[in-house]
């Protein structure tokens, strides 16, 4: 394990991704004591509107006077907590059914995969927003619809990773000393499995960002005024192409986060897959 | 081969029909009371229930169940709530849009994308490969409806190189509706300056919609070549004397986009939901500007059709996926049979 | 033909750089194949044997530097001239069949693509002598052959194929690694067979490379053994086997299970190419090795017979326990 | 012949059969009625090319298989008949030594965890025994008690092969399964981990069942020897007879296929592949490849019959057989 997070720290686009991630959790739990004007969460001031970006406002001001600065720190606590517990509730319910299903070869396996193959066969934005809109919409019920269409990915990926490993010899070394399946799943498939579900976990932290931003911008996401990214690139469209700063700031937030978790997720697939290892020296 | 297909389609039929009853029970599990949903806030108790009882949601749950499943079968998706005409027939109109444009970014994004992984992964390790590896791992990164936006703001707006919305310049009308795909329309028509309109109008949503596709298969190419160069038959083809391009562009190539061709299928799932985005920014009348439609009016039947027709047509499309890779490489095909 | 060798590899040195220093794979290698005549190279893993083997294939891996040596085919050095580049005229049998051929291309166009480089002529000549080659190795239904997959043979059929790969563009030397070892032993029977009668029908020169000394003493006519990188001895096959005269050729074939009086083993492991021992490579686990063996390298000693050894102790005998 | 510690009767495995929602695979018989019987302190070899059932064989014998048919005797109780682990747990005095034992190992648990997790499955949980244990293992095997310390990547070959042989003693078995234990080992390896073997049957009072495709090694090290083809055992009997005078013509065949250090050519070669398991010839299921087949083998399977004491072959032809003395090499 040790040498795998030096060989991913050694790696300069990982570390670069690791350190924009700490960067990022950073801003999100300090962002009241980081943002110039963190009442400008929901405060607005009309006289003020659009100003472009200056000493006082380094991003410049929104349609409502509001500092975006402020406004794009506040927002990477709300992006990073939508994430996470999307990412989390995924794992929750795709990694038991990917672990029973790549252990198991029976019917119950058989109409798990079929089921988590159909939430594939629809593009999760499809299918989240189609239960946003079920379940009224906004932060909360975007936040089960994403993590009701991301587990299928978790449940692929571990049973990838349970197949192959049922499969290897040292599973079977140890059913041959007489080790019962639940020992053999729990201390030794699913650590094994580990490092493909953290994989995946990080380019999901950045997949969910994406999508939420989406969400948020098509207006089914977060609601007015929550300082959300997607939803002020929304709100910027109508002050183009004067405004420019208006959409600019909160879309580089959006791609700085994710291009974070997607260098992060990079590496570690790197560094957790030994085939690549021997490539990448 | 031809078993191959027919066995392929008839293991898309069961998937399709998880789709079927997953829409069912996710509009009938989720929290909350659909009618309460559809008939809105201001809803007095009496139009909600009237709202129950048109749409059958006071019958029993089986039979709620069984009229779902030949309602979908049949294709009879009733009428949109917003427009009044029928689902089927609007869908009918919009989805040649998106389609156009869909393969109109595939296209892009697998010619880029395998030649970006090819070159790349033929300097492993090198600066050509570095950049790569960025813009594959930046390119997923990008929120496409900001990257619209930008591209709209620079290209538009302030060079105003290109259209800035829409598939037509208005002032050119339309060319009669044949297909309904505009390229294939204008041709037909015989109206070269459409065309040239049509083609122009397409640039920006393409290009946006097919950055993350790109990104992905330039990546997936980028391991596949390199996987395979690893393996004996190239260090064999090698000694026995292959051309260096043949053996990268050709020889290994082949393998490597097994690999590749299994993420177009994938990706045409994500290229939807980017639709989705691309197309509210861009006013591309297509599924995706009618699926935000159909939600923020609350139009159930609507987006049930669309989100049907997607999975439809995504099954379709990863039919055609296995037969390419059925082509690509025989063992497919027998492994199948 | 004058009896100068068709291949000669001369005082060869192939390193390696590497995370771990610099690997000295092969030291000093010189050996030589007569036309007509099967050689075989043995020796356990590490010894440098499939790097010699690339070095003559022109494929040696990125990294690899070639401090000295040379070696001649047909006269001409192939390192130092690339355009004397011997493909074409150096046929490859490779290790293994299943791994070797291209899964998605058929076959015979993989062959036929070799032959378009390598060999006179049009495609429909090329075809036309493939399904000759196909029917001289014994592949069943050779026209059909031509149309299929890699995957469609048996591991024997394909090993075949490659034999026929091999013979395409009409070589004068065919190099071989072990090419029976992924196999049955009714199939490697076979296949050595096969070899056998195409060197003799066609006058073939072989290079065998392999670590069974088995397949070597039904293949090979000469045999050169090596140990870390360097020839340990040299001869006639049956003279080396009946007769080792290297320390380290006497504890092999002691330890070999059709000869061994006891099962003693050889104390100690073959060093890492990155940490090679100075002087005699050997001499950390030699059981007569005398201090001298550290200083230099030991020049090769000839003996009668056209054998050679490098060890200045060959007659020496080795101690009761090490032979038990 | 003694009272058998192993013995199988009439064993069947079937190998792929499923059942799934979609599709249903039929099943081959990898091992097809084999009668077998293992005595107490011998090494007993099973050789066959690859496909024959000798792996899957194993398998069965050991319960990580469950058998179709037959019976399995350990040490007088029958011991068939139940699913895997129950089959395991009645069979703790067997157990099996993988092929590539660096592979057997958990990549991310140190080699010592490893150990003493066997011993904890079999109900040994105090930390100083296992400890003690450990130790006295892994000088048995040869190798230094810091090893436990390692990962099983830091190993070499001959060092992964010794944990594996470390892992099963611990369990204090009385019959070792060896799958090709020296395959892929350089000969001087190879000799190496043989004599442990040897020093550690004698030592433990082991039983060997000894799987392997090399013959040279086989009729060294094994005292009795079973060969198979496509599922059965065609002829069994003492090493030293079997190697001397091989009655059944598949084994002729492969022990003349043989490559020895002598380098004479012996007999004519045998022709084609071993067909499938999904195809099996009837009759005899050698004959299409027989040079002394006659209609009689195509149309009845030939039972074991006798040859000599301890001797037996499954082959109607087997009196045919030119007597041919081979020479020890």
């Amino acid at each position: 394990m040790s040498a795998a997070a030096t060989r991913l720290l050694r790696d300069p686009v990982s570390a670069l991704g690791l350190a924009i991630v700490l960067f990022a959790v950073f801003v999100a739990a300090f962002a009241p004591q980081l943002a110039p004007y963190p009442e400008d969460a929901y405060e607005s001031h009309l006289l003020q509107r659009l100003r472009p970006p200056s000493a006082e406002f380094p991003f410049g001001t929104d349609n409502l006077g509001r500092d975006i600065l402020s406004r794009v720190i506040l927002g990477t606590r709300s992006a990073l907590a939508v994430a996470l517990s999307v990412v989390v509730a995924a794992m929750a319910i795709g990694i038991p059914v990917g672990l029973f299903a790549g252990w198991r070869d029976n019917w119950v396996s058989d109409v798990l995969m079929r089921v988590t193959d159909v939430f594939l066969a629809v593009p999760q934005l499809i299918l989240a927003l189609a239960l946003g809109q079920l379940m009224r919409p906004g932060i909360e019920t975007a936040m089960v619809a994403l993590a009701l269409t991301y587990w299928p990915f978790f449940a692929r990926t571990v049973f990838a990773e349970t197949r192959r490993l049922r499969s290897a010899l040292f599973v079977d070394a140890l059913a041959g000393i007489g080790a019962r399946p639940s020992r053999i799943l729990l201390l030794h498939v699913l650590p094994n499995a580990l490092p493909a579900v953290l994989v995946r976990a990080t380019i999901g932290m950045g997949f969910t960002i994406l999508t939420a931003a989406i969400l948020g911008f098509l207006g089914v996401g977060a609601a007015p005024p929550s300082p959300d990214w997607g939803l002020a690139v929304a709100e910027a469209r109508q002050h183009l192409p004067e405004a420019w700063w208006f959409p600019t700031f909160p879309g580089l937030a959006i791609l700085l986060l994710v291009l974070g978790f997607n260098l992060l997720g990079d590496g570690l697939r790197d560094a957790a897959d030994p085939r690549l290892r021997r490539s990448r020296r | 081969m031809a078993r191959f297909v027919i066995r392929r389609i008839l293991l898309a039929l069961p998937a399709l029909f998880g789709l079927v009853v997953l829409t069912f029970v996710l509009s009938r599990v989720v929290p909350g009371d659909p009618a309460a949903t559809l008939a809105g806030d201001a809803a007095t108790p009496a139009q909600i229930a009237e709202i129950r009882a048109q749409y059958g949601l006071d019958r029993p749950i089986w039979e709620q169940a069984i009229v779902h499943v030949r309602q979908v079968l049949t294709g009879d998706f009733g009428r949109s709530v917003f427009s009044g005409r029928p689902v089927v027939e609007e869908i009918a109109f919009r989805l040649p849009a998106t389609l156009e444009l869909t393969f109109a970014a595939l296209l892009l994004s697998t010619l880029f994308g395998v030649a970006l992984g090819l070159v790349a992964a033929l300097d492993h390790n090198g600066p050509v490969d570095h950049l790569v590896r960025l813009l594959s791992i930046g390119g997923l990164a990008i929120a496409s409806f900001w990257l619209a936006i930008m591209l709209q703001l620079v290209f538009s707006m302030d060079l105003d190189w290109l259209p800035l919305r829409g598939r037509m310049d208005v002032t050119l009308g339309t060319p009669p509706r044949v297909t309904g795909f505009l390229l294939v329309d204008t041709l037909l028509a015989g109206r070269p300056d459409m065309l040239a309109s049509a083609l122009r109008h397409m640039v920006l949503p393409a290009v946006t919609l097919a950055l993350p596709g790109l990104a992905t298969i330039a990546r997936f190419t980028r391991s596949g070549v390199l996987e395979a160069l690893q393996k004996d038959y190239v260090l064999y083809a090698r000694a026995a004397g292959y051309g260096r391009v043949r053996l990268a562009a050709i020889y290994v190539l082949r393998n490597a986009v097994t690999v590749t061709v299994t993420q177009i299928g994938l990706l045409f799932g994500a290229l939807i939901s980017g639709a989705v985005a691309v197309e509210a920014v861009f006013d591309w009348p297509g599924l995706g500007t009618y699926a935000v439609q159909a939600i923020l009016s609350s139009d159930y039947k609507a987006l049930l059709a669309v989100t049907m027709v997607v999975g439809v047509v995504y099954a379709v499309v990863n039919v055609a996926v296995d037969v390419a890779q059925a082509l690509i490489d025989p063992r497919v095909a027998e492994e199948m049979s | 033909m004058s009896d100068r060798p068709l291949l000669a590899v001369e005082n060869l040195s192939v390193h390696l750089r590497t995370e771990a220093g610099l690997a000295r794979i092969l030291d000093d290698v010189s050996l030589a194949v007569p036309p007509g005549r099967t050689v075989g190279v043995v020796g356990e893993s590490g010894c440098g044997k499939t790097t010699l083997l690339r070095a003559i294939l022109g494929i040696l891996p990125r990294g690899a530097l070639i401090p000295g040596g040379a070696i001649r085919f047909e006269g001409r050095d192939i390192l130092a001239d690339r355009a004397a580049s011997a493909r074409g005229r150096i046929g490859f049998v490779p290790q293994d069949p299943y791994l070797s051929l291209n899964p998605v291309f058929r076959a015979g166009d993989q062959i036929l693509e070799i032959m378009r480089r390598h060999a006179p002529g049009t495609r429909r000549d090329h075809r036309a002598k493939l399904v000759e080659l196909f029917r001289a190795v014994q592949l069943p239904d050779a026209e059909a052959a031509l149309r299929k997959y890699p995957h469609q043979f048996s591991g024997g059929q394909r090993q075949r194929l490659l034999i026929a790969a091999a013979l395409s563009c009409d070589p004068a030397l065919v190099v071989a690694d072990e090419p029976t070892t992924a196999l049955d032993v009714t199939t490697q029977r076979e296949i050595l067979a096969l070899l056998r009668r195409l060197a003799a029908e066609r006058n073939l020169s072989l290079l065998f490379v392999t670590h069974d000394f088995g397949v070597l003493a039904a293949l090979c006519d000469a045999v050169t053994v090596l140990y870390a990188g360097r020839v340990a001895e040299a001869g006639p096959t049956r003279a080396v086997l009946d007769d080792p005269r290297h320390p380290y050729t006497r504890l092999l074939l002691a330890c070999h299970p059709d000869r061994a009086v006891d099962l003693a083993g050889i104390p100690g492991t073959v060093p890492a190419a990155t940490a090679q021992p100075a002087g005699c490579r050997f001499h950390p686990r030699c059981p007569i090795a005398r201090p001298a063996c550290a200083d230099a390298p030991p020049p090769p000693v000839a003996l009668p017979g056209g054998r050679a050894v490098a060890c200045p102790h060959h007659a020496d005998a080795l101690p009761e326990p090490a032979l038990a | 012949m003694p009272e058998p510690i192993l013995a199988a009767r009439g064993l069947v495995v079937e190998l792929g059969g499923r059942r799934g929602l979609f599709r249903r695979a039929p099943a081959v018989r990898a091992v097809d009625g084999v009668d077998l019987a293992v005595a107490s302190g011998e090494t007993f070899g099973i050789v066959g090319e690859s496909g024959c059932g000798k792996t899957t064989l194993a398998r069965a014998l050991l319960g990580l298989q469950r058998e179709a048919a037959g019976e399995i005797v350990l040490e007088g109780r029958t011991v068939s008949g139940h699913h895997p682990l129950a089959a395991r747990r009645m069979r703790a005095a067997v157990q099996y030594v993988h092929q590539d034992p660096g592979a057997a190992l958990d990549p991310w648990w140190r080699v010592g965890r490893t150990l003493a997790e066997g011993l904890a499955i079999h109900g040994v949980t105090d930390r100083a025994e296992q400890e003690a244990r450990i130790a006295e293992t892994l000088a048995a095997v040869g190798l230094d008690a810091a090893m436990a310390q390692r990962y099983p990547h830091e190993l070499s070959g001959g060092q992964q092969r010794r944990i594996g042989l470390a892992r099963i003693l611990l369990l204090r078995p009385k019959v070792v399964i060896l799958d090709e234990p020296t395959a892929g080992l350089d000969l001087s390896v190879q000799a190496a981990v043989l004599r442990l073997l040897r020093e550690l049957r004698a030592r433990f009072g082991l039983t060997y069942v000894f799987i392997s495709h090399d013959l040279s090694v086989v009729r060294r090290v094994c005292d009795r020897v079973a060969v198979m083809y496509l599922g059965r055992i065609v002829e069994e009997g003492s090493a030293a007879t079997l190697f001397r005078e091989p009655r059944h013509p598949y084994t002729r065949a492969l022990l003349a296929a043989a490559p020895h250090l002598d380098g004479r050519d012996t007999g004519p070669s045998l022709p084609g592949d071993p067909p499938s398991l999904r195809a099996v010839p009837h009759g005899c299921r050698f004959h299409p490849r027989c040079s002394m087949a006659i209609p009689l083998c195509a149309a009845q399977d030939p039972a074991p019959e006798p040859a000599a004491p301890g001797h037996t072959v499954a082959c109607h032809r087997w009196r045919d057989a030119p007597t041919e003395h081979r020479d020890a090499a």
